[in-house]
């Protein structure tokens, strides 16, 4: 270990495959949506609440990245994921269905990464030769916790961010030939800049953010110049500039070409959508989708996936605290020849 | 029906301007002679009933009418129906037209009852409370012998402007009276 | 009768713009910008002020929710009259206030045929 | 980067919210309610016997039923989006407020979900409509008691 929180993988554990499942307007509107694997016909995904139809899209999207890597669920040695809902019972029920062993992890909108890094833990460890991680949300379920009811009528400003309803799961086993490899990862801090708005999500990741990718670097060695795209989970459009700007601000100079963030491009341009995307399913969506393709095909052969979560609740909102962000990194590369 | 809505001081189409003048004239009518008012058709609807040719023959005259009385300025229109004895009518026309807050009035004298329907002009409405107040007064004063009911109203203002057309049925509009003295109690 | 729609549109307009003030300037949630309003409302009561108001403007005084509050000191305000400090009192319990129950009938009738919908 | 500095930078960055746009639109929309509310009055006077003080209840009433509507066909969401506090504001939004939550709770079943969660957004209006109604009742009925001012 070279630095406090950064962690090699020497086994170098891969991503064998990965599904997404996302929502009716996912299908619609995300520039992502010809490379999901399922849609529903409505949000409800045909349950009866917003909280079972949340299950059953982590059920879903579980047996899809089974089905890619041609598995079957008993070949699965763990569960790791996470949503947004209280006590993470859609996870819950998805991990009670899928009869696996299964360990819940709440990193908020970065457990996208932070089960990626867990899996890969594991894998290191010899314990798991298939592990399924991931993360997701589902619109209306989180709306209705840390907002308000889904009809309330209520004025967004340009800083808000649409929380997306899609899950996005990988399956990660010990290094296989062919398929991207998890090299680092960067366990984050919990950081917290003092910023209040729960409607201005993407300032408030934006300084753990940085704080992951600078350890990393630091960590690792690496530059941003190694990497063919450093790509953010959730901070949107006013984040991710925010972002940007504390990165030069530090010295870390990256060509905007290789700066990239899901949830500033999940729905394209599309201002109904204000700042952007967000949620655990923003990032695992175009990590499992787009980012996965990317390796897979060789149009990219090292990222680093720097996935941020803010660290609230309604309830710690409402007395008036600040809010705590986190971020976790994770670098892939992809198989064969990788020297360092 | 839409004669009911309109006051003077509004921005008026122009069938509704016909009916407004045609009101106007019919004050006019009354003020000249007041003695043959019981042998005058009650005004202000009878059109409606007559049909269009007369409501054409009215648009040319109101027209003139407006143009002289200059819509909606100068002072209050006010209308006396329901029994009022010989000198009554003069003497709430002068009470009422040292208010010029108001655009018109509907004075019913009934039995031993003075029902005044007020319409206050839209930008002094903020003060209405304490015009209806100031007028109840007068109107107490003026006509001792009788209970004062004087609402600024709007509910009120179109009721008692209907009054005028029951002048010959004396006990639907001693009913009405009553109707409408229950409907400005509930008000306070 | 046009000027009683242009007043309400323009006194109801005004009353939202300040509530749009206490959104965006004053940084306030939906819930404590209405609370204000609201508490404003009695208070504008209370100085005799909402009434002449409402005279004034119609439902443009009416319809926004300061009007809840004015309806609530008011009927508090009659019953004092009548039976003083004691009357304070009771008149809060007499006060009905058809916005607050046919928000609760609605409310229901609505939960038992609707679902929320949840897309922009 | 420290803090202070950041929140300069935070300041500078996030896209200010749009007020002279917000300010129009929340009056536009705020004005059109409450002249909808203005004809709905004096549909009731014209056709019922209200007068101009009793005719708001069954106004409000009115108005609170179309919010129903548009709140239960998810319209009035997109009004509030564009008209912000000129949606909020008028009853409509404290209808639209109550009716939301009971729909939104409709899961947790009729007693513990609608009937518990209705009051959840509205019920801080209710509260202080209903305390500061009593303080102001108060002082004003102790002021006229000492003959400071009259009723």
């Amino acid at each position: 270990m070279v630095a406090r929180g950064v962690l090699s993988f020497s086994g170098r554990p891969s991503i064998r495959s990965a599904a997404v499942a996302a929502g009716p307007l996912e299908k619609k509107k995300s520039r992502f949506a010809h490379l999901f694997d399922q849609f529903y016909d409505s949000e409800l995904c045909g349950e009866e609440t917003n909280e079972k139809a949340h299950s059953r899209m982590i059920e879903d999207a579980c047996g899809l990245v089974l089905e890619k890597a041609e598995a079957m669920p008993a070949d699965a040695d763990f569960l790791l994921c996470g949503d947004l809902v209280n006590q993470m019972t859609p996870s819950n029920f998805a991990a009670a269905n899928l009869h696996l062993p299964y360990i819940g992890l709440f990193s908020a909108c970065a457990t996208s990464v932070s089960s990626l890094i867990a899996a890969a833990l594991l894998t290191e460890a010899g314990a798991s030769r298939l592990t399924l991680a991931g993360s997701s949300s589902q619109h209306n379920a989180i709306e209705r916790q840390f907002r308000y009811p889904i009809e309330y009528g209520f004025q967004k400003g340009p800083t808000a961010q649409w929380t997306v309803t899609a899950a996005g799961f990988a399956a990660v086993t010990p290094n296989e030939p062919g398929y991207p490899e998890i090299r680092h990862a960067t366990v984050g801090r919990s950081v917290d800049y003092g910023l209040t708005d729960p409607l201005n999500m993407g300032a408030a990741m934006a300084p753990a953010a940085f704080d992951t990718l600078n350890r990393h670097l630091s960590g690792t060695g690496n530059t941003p110049d190694d990497y063919d795209a450093i790509i953010t989970g959730d901070l949107g459009s006013v984040g991710s500039s925010l972002f940007r700007n504390m990165a030069k601000d530090e010295g870390i100079e990256v060509k905007r070409s290789k700066w990239r963030d899901a949830g500033e491009e999940f729905y394209g341009d599309d201002p109904s959508f204000f700042a952007g995307a967000s949620g655990a399913g923003c990032s695992a969506a175009v990590y499992f989708s787009d980012v996965f393709k990317r390796l897979m095909d060789g149009e990219y052969r090292r990222v680093l996936l720097i996935a941020t979560g803010a660290l609230l609740s309604p309830l710690s909102f409402q007395q008036g605290d600040t809010i705590p962000c986190t971020a976790h990194s994770v670098e892939l590369v992809m198989g064969e020849g990788g020297e360092s | 029906m839409i004669a009911y809505l309109i006051r003077p001081s509004d921005i008026l189409d122009k069938s509704e301007r016909a009916g407004h003048g045609q009101q106007a004239q019919v004050r006019l009518r009354n003020r000249a002679s007041p003695g043959e008012q019981q042998g005058l058709e009650p005004g202000p609807h009878s059109w409606t009933k007559n049909g269009g040719g007369v409501l054409k023959k009215m648009l040319g005259a109101a027209g003139i009418v407006l143009i002289l009385s200059g819509c909606g300025q100068g002072k209050a229109e006010i209308r006396v129906t329901g029994e009022p004895d010989a000198d009554d009518e003069q003497r709430a026309e002068r009470v009422l037209d040292g208010e010029e807050r108001i655009s018109s009035a509907v004075a019913v004298f009934v039995k031993e009852d003075l029902l005044v329907g007020v319409d206050v002009k839209p930008l002094s409405r903020f003060k209405k409370a304490k015009i209806e107040e100031k007028l109840k007064k007068k109107m107490e004063e003026e006509f001792p012998e009788r209970t004062v009911t004087l609402s600024g109203d709007q509910k009120i203002y179109w009721e008692t402007e209907k009054l005028e057309k029951l002048r010959d049925d004396k006990k639907k509009l001693h009913d009405q009276v009553e109707t409408i003295k229950s409907l400005s109690k509930e008000e306070t | 009768m046009i000027s009683s729609f242009i007043l309400a549109f323009i006194v109801g307009g005004l009353i939202c713009v300040i509530g749009q003030l206490l959104f965006d300037v004053a940084n306030l949630t939906p819930g404590h910008t209405l609370s204000i309003l609201v508490v404003a409302g009695a208070v504008l009561d209370g100085l005799g002020l909402y009434e002449p108001l409402i005279d004034f403007a119609g439902a443009g005084a009416t319809v926004p929710i300061t009007s809840f509050g004015n309806s609530l000191t008011h009927g508090a305000l009659r019953e004092a009259e009548e039976h003083g400090i004691i009357g304070v009192i009771t008149g809060m319990f007499e006060v009905t206030s058809s916005g607050i129950s046919a928000a609760i009938l609605f409310g229901f009738i609505a939960s038992l045929i609707f679902r929320s919908k949840g897309r922009p | 980067m420290d803090q202070k500095t950041y929140s300069q930078l935070e300041q500078k960055m996030s896209p200010k919210v749009p007020l002279a746009g917000n300010l129009i639109r929340a009056f536009l929309t705020g004005g059109l309610i409450c002249a909808i509310g203005q004809g709905i009055m004096y549909f009731y006077m014209y056709f019922f016997d209200f007068t101009e003080k009793t005719a708001g209840n069954p106004t409000v009433a009115t108005l609170i039923f179309i919010v129903m509507l548009l709140t239960g066909f998810g319209k009035y969401k997109k009004i509030a989006q564009f008209g912000g506090a000129g949606s909020a504001v008028p009853v409509t939004g404290f209808g639209n407020a109550m009716i939301s939550s009971a729909i939104e709770h409709r899961t947790e079943g009729y007693v513990l979900g609608v009937g518990g969660n209705m009051f959840k957004l509205a019920g801080s209006v209710i509260v202080f409509g209903v305390f500061a109604a009593f303080v102001v009742a108060l002082i004003k009925t102790i002021l006229v008691k000492f003959g400071v001012v009259g009723w």
